[in-house]
């Protein structure tokens, strides 16, 4: 019995929803029916869209005990790092929380969760300077990852290395000046090869993608539910 | 008597299929709109056929058929990854991505936690320190979990401390990315794998996990972050391989035997594209045939 | 008089600054950015999820208590699954929580399942059926290219159907032609994987230039500071572990 | 070979490499060197057509569809085609399908206020702001506009602006310029806006998603594209307003020459230890 609860069942849950919602979507048996699973679809990436606000509050409190357990642990010497994400975290939580009162207290205001005025000016002076400048620091990365990546070891990281000099060259307006031919010629790169090199590999992720769905439908792909009991 | 032997599941199959041509050619026949217009038919029939490939391949290695199937170097490597992290006492980074698992990158999310569950026993098996961070958060229990597993499985539950091993990081994709760059540098990490639906912070992982000289492989089958896991990594899952290395890591027969289906669909498409070019010569357009939506009247 | 508008503006460049600091080597000033970071971050994504709660369940729920109760009764199915993600923390029920993660994976993996047969196997098949021959010498030539590079990734992929070479045997034509697309697809992948990598350090420039006019320009004095201070730290770091 | 040696582990070493690269694009966009641009078949195309078909007064418009992090790239880009499109007379409609256009809007105008002296909001352009509903919102606007939404960014109603009162429906323009950062929205337009009304298209689009709407172009959808920084600098040449674009293409060159000066150093070390090694080894 209890193997049937704890594993059985959202087997079966998988199942049912994946063959269900594929099988609806390339079916047609009647205007009614497919009416009735467009709603039904909806509805299930709501139930989905639910569940996923679920878990990130319990993510938040994950990170939330993550932190207060480093706290008692590490001592000083991690302890006011850890202050400053447990303070955030509450603090942006409890305006986002006012907001949202304040959204069915007084609606005019039309002041909602995320356009709560201490929670936009968190947003915009902590979060997004700091997620731009994450993204941003890939160009350095990227310089390092050139240097050693384009060492010519073999004939082809020889190929490697000229086809990115080529769109180097053709990318830039000093590569025109060295050679015109560049810029045509990147194009051509782009266009041909490099279309062809991922058409392959496009392919293999889609079949690839079928074949896990066929094991997830088969009960053979275990990992997602953890411990095997 | 080889005939005799093929099993009630692969007759199953078989008949399934011949019985939806046989029910599409007849509603056809009569006009009647079995599919719908949003998908072109062979969409449905490429869909159809892999499946009950798979499962065909699936039920011949349950009566003990063989199917050897090639060297994926990386997934060998990840044992050599734990156990030089072990020799240099430095714990093992594992991350498969952040973002909801209901969204259509499911399917790699589980290819990472399939790697995930090898890379936890075999730090089970050798006694070394796992830091899983995730961005994933339905993902969390599972993860914990399957560490759990990984560490009680080969007798080491001592080694298993859920906070420590266990790290979600937000679902926000670079503060996710920032907290695991900061991991890996600050834990030392001796290896770095890096499995599952990854963007522009693949790079971010790869350069960090160099930082400290650390071991790396990683694999997605995302095709724009490929290039950056194939030139940096010292070993990668190309696409597709991810799928497959979910399936290796399994350890079982049966499981592993589903990726034949892969091969199938690779074979399938080589004879189309190629059949497609010979048919152009006649004048036939296979284009059209491939893109026909089933449309009656 | 300083205003909660400049504090803004210099705690960005300072964020922007202490991030950037990371990529010369880990300090202080670093963690505290990250730790802000991930505070707001974690922060935010809960606030999102309240308001995804707040849009799907709790305000029609509210609003119109008797039209939610007869037609979107059920969302009280997935609320229910999703309190007991909770169950996680219980040694006994830890196993209650999969019920909601098999939901999501199953709409996941459904979607995908829709997706795939069409873009990514029915397209690329499509598209690759073209012409080797005509009149347009580049046109045949860049065909060729095309589908001979398709073929050969295709080929590279395959797991365990393929000629295989018998040892001592000499090699058969099946398998001198496997291994030649083999070759072609794996230097194929490698002239695309080469391309790709090269044309994105044009997109990461251009994110560089966007942050530093938006952020660094107009405060370059606070942003010199916060440079300042963490190269103090980055050097004190340094003669500490010597 | 200790020279050799000790080279590469100043040139390994990262800092340097770092600091060099930080220089090297933050100086071009202080002090431009002004390396001359050659102007792509492409780019030409677009100005060509504009240059043919758009007359004075002719209506035209523009989805704003960036976010900050986006800027460098698509910004210049839009000035240029504002520039083109005031200098030949035209009237433009601004509109954004994602909340993050309000914000780039406003600094697009504060970076190209020149361009806005002696226009007049409300006769020569109006900005509607963020219409919300993604697809939805791109359909309901091409059946008309004042139908979707009543009053625009700053709250003006649209019967009040002489503009809107010329414009409505998306036969009412010209052309329609889409400058997006993201994919969706040019499909958006090519199944909302071209397929069932015929109004050409423009794009606008950063360099990495260009390959995934190249289609829409290759199919005559769209009339042309601009990819990025480097469409956005020879713009700026053919239309004669030297901005951003320009510089960020001089920052773009000696950033990517110093990793190509790294890429190559890189290598000769390698092959210099190599050889004096194997060389080494013969003794």
């Amino acid at each position: 019995m209890s193997l049937v609860v704890r594993r059985h069942i959202p087997q079966l849950i998988v199942t049912v929803i994946i063959i269900l919602t594929v099988a609806f979507y390339y079916l047609y048996i009647n205007k009614g029916i497919a009416e009735s699973f467009t709603t039904a679809d909806k509805a299930l990436s709501d139930w989905a869209v639910i569940i996923t606000s679920f878990a990130l509050i319990v993510g938040g409190i994950d990170i939330l005990r993550f932190h207060l357990v480093r706290l008692r642990k590490e001592g000083l010497k991690q302890a006011p790092f850890s202050a400053v994400t447990i303070g955030l975290l509450v603090v942006m939580v409890f305006f986002a929380l006012h907001g949202w009162f304040l959204s069915y207290a007084d609606p005019k205001a039309g002041i909602t969760i995320t356009t709560q005025p201490q929670f936009r000016w968190l947003y915009l002076n902590v979060y997004a300077p700091a997620d731009a400048a994450m993204y941003s620091i890939l160009v350095f990365y990227i310089a390092s990852a050139s240097y050693r990546a384009f060492r010519v070891r073999n004939p082809m990281a020889l190929l490697l290395l000229v086809t990115a000099l080529i769109v180097i060259f053709g990318n830039t307006t000093i590569g025109g000046l060295i050679w015109p031919g560049f810029l045509p010629l990147r194009d051509w790169i782009m266009t041909v090869p490099n279309t062809a090199a991922f058409r392959p590999i496009t392919i293999g992720a889609g079949l690839g993608t079928i074949i896990l769905g066929l094991r997830l439908l088969t009960w053979r792909e275990v990992s997602w539910l953890g411990r095997r009991e | 008597m080889t005939y005799l032997k093929i099993s009630l599941g692969v007759i199953l199959a078989v008949a399934i299929l011949v019985l939806i041509c046989v029910v599409s050619g007849i509603s056809w026949l009569l006009g009647i709109q079995l599919y719908s217009t949003r998908a072109p038919f062979s969409a449905f029939l490429i869909l159809l056929v892999l499946l009950i490939a798979g499962y065909v391949f699936m039920t011949e290695a349950k009566s003990g058929k063989e199917f050897p199937v090639r060297k994926i170097p990386a997934f060998d490597a990840i044992e050599e990854a734990v156990a030089r992290s072990v020799e240099m006492g430095r714990p093992v980074h594992m991350t498969f991505g952040f973002g909801t698992i209901s969204s259509a990158m499911a399917p790699q999310f589980i290819a990472g936690l399939g790697v995930l569950s090898h890379v936890a026993r075999l730090c089970g098996k050798y006694g070394a320190k796992l830091i899983a961070t995730l961005g994933v958060p339905e993902a969390i229990a599972t993860t914990e979990e399957i560490v759990r597993e990984g560490y009680y499985s080969s007798g080491r539950p001592e080694l298993y401390d859920p906070t420590y091993n266990v790290r979600y990081l937000t679902d926000q994709q670079f503060a996710y990315a920032s907290a695991v760059q900061a991991t890996l540098i600050r834990e030392n990490v001796g290896a770095n794998i890096v499995v599952g639906p990854f963007y522009a912070e693949s790079l971010i992982f790869m350069e960090a996990g160099n930082m400290v000289n650390a071991f790396q492989i990683a694999g997605t089958a995302r095709e724009t972050q490929i290039p950056f896991f194939v030139l940096v990594a010292d070993y990668s899952f190309i696409g597709e391989e991810i799928f497959a290395a979910g399936a290796l890591a399994s350890g079982d027969r049966e499981t592993l035997a589903s990726i034949r289906g892969q091969d199938v669909g690779k074979l399938l498409s080589i004879i189309l594209i190629v059949l497609g070019i010979l048919l152009l010569l006649g004048g036939f357009k296979l284009v059209d045939s491939l893109n026909w939506v089933w449309k009656v009247g | 008089m300083i205003s909660w508008d400049l504090f803004g503006a210099w705690l960005c460049a300072a964020m922007v600054v202490w991030i950037y600091s990371f990529v010369y080597r880990d300090n202080v000033f670093y963690k505290v950015a990250e730790h802000m970071f991930v505070g707001t971050a974690a922060g935010y994504s809960i606030a999102l999820a309240l308001d995804s709660l707040n849009r799907v369940l709790i305000s029609p729920a509210v609003r119109s208590p008797q039209t939610f109760l007869t037609t979107s009764w059920h969302y009280l199915i997935p609320a229910i699954l999703g309190v007991l993600m909770f169950a996680k923390y219980s040694r006994k029920y830890y196993w209650l929580a999969r019920y909601a993660v098999a939901i999501n994976i199953a709409v996941g993996t459904g979607l995908a399942l829709r997706t795939v047969p069409i873009a990514n196997v029915v397209r690329q098949i499509t598209a690759t059926i073209v012409p080797l021959w005509g009149s347009d010498p580049v046109k045949v030539f860049n065909n060729w290219v095309l589908v001979l590079i398709t073929l050969g990734g295709l080929t590279y992929f395959l797991f365990t159907i393929f000629p295989r070479r018998v040892e001592g045997a000499r090699a058969s034509p099946q398998h001198l032609v496997y291994r030649a697309l083999y070759y072609i697809g794996i230097y194929g992948m490698m002239v695309g994987f080469g391309a790709l990598f090269a044309n994105t350090i044009m997109t990461r420039v251009g994110f560089l230039i966007s942050i530093y006019l938006i952020y660094i320009q107009p405060q370059a004095w606070a942003s010199i500071i916060a440079a300042v201070l963490a190269a103090i730290a980055i050097i004190v770091g340094i003669l500490r572990k010597k | 070979m200790s020279g050799l040696s000790s080279l590469e582990k100043v040139l390994g070493s990262k800092e340097l490499l770092y600091t060099l690269l930080l220089l090297s694009v933050i100086l071009p966009i202080l002090h431009p060197l002004g390396i001359p641009v050659e102007i792509s078949q492409r780019t030409r195309d677009v100005y060509g057509y504009i240059e043919k078909n758009l007359r004075s007064g002719c209506r035209v418009y523009i989805e704003v569809y960036y976010e900050v992090a986006a800027r460098g790239e698509l910004e210049p880009n839009l000035i240029a085609l504002t520039k083109h499109l005031f200098d030949k007379g035209c009237k433009i409609v601004y509109g954004s399908l994602g909340a993050f256009g309000v914000v780039a809007f406003s600094l697009f105008k504060s970076m190209a206020s020149d361009l806005f002296e002696g226009k007049e909001y409300g006769r020569d352009y109006v900005y509607l702001g963020y219409i919300a509903g993604g697809e939805a919102a791109s359909a309901s606007l091409a059946k008309s506009i004042k139908g979707t939404i009543s009053v625009d960014n700053y709250g003006n109603r649209l019967e009040d602006l002489p503009l809107m009162r010329e414009v409505d429906k998306a036969t009412d323009f010209d052309l329609v310029i889409i400058v997006s950062s993201g994919t969706d929205v040019f499909s958006y337009y090519v199944r909302q806006w071209h397929t069932p009304y015929g109004v050409p298209l423009l794009f606008a689009a950063l360099s990495v998603i260009a390959p995934s709407i190249e289609p829409f172009v290759g199919a005559k959808q769209a009339v042309g594209m601009l990819v990025g920084q480097r469409s956005a600098a020879e713009y700026e040449v053919l239309v004669g307003r030297l901005g951003l674009g320009i510089a960020s293409m001089d920052a773009q060159s000696t950033s990517h020459m110093l990793i190509v000066a790294f890429i190559i150093i890189g290598n000769a070390i390698y092959w210099g230890k190599r050889v004096s090694s194997k060389k080494g080894g013969s003794k």
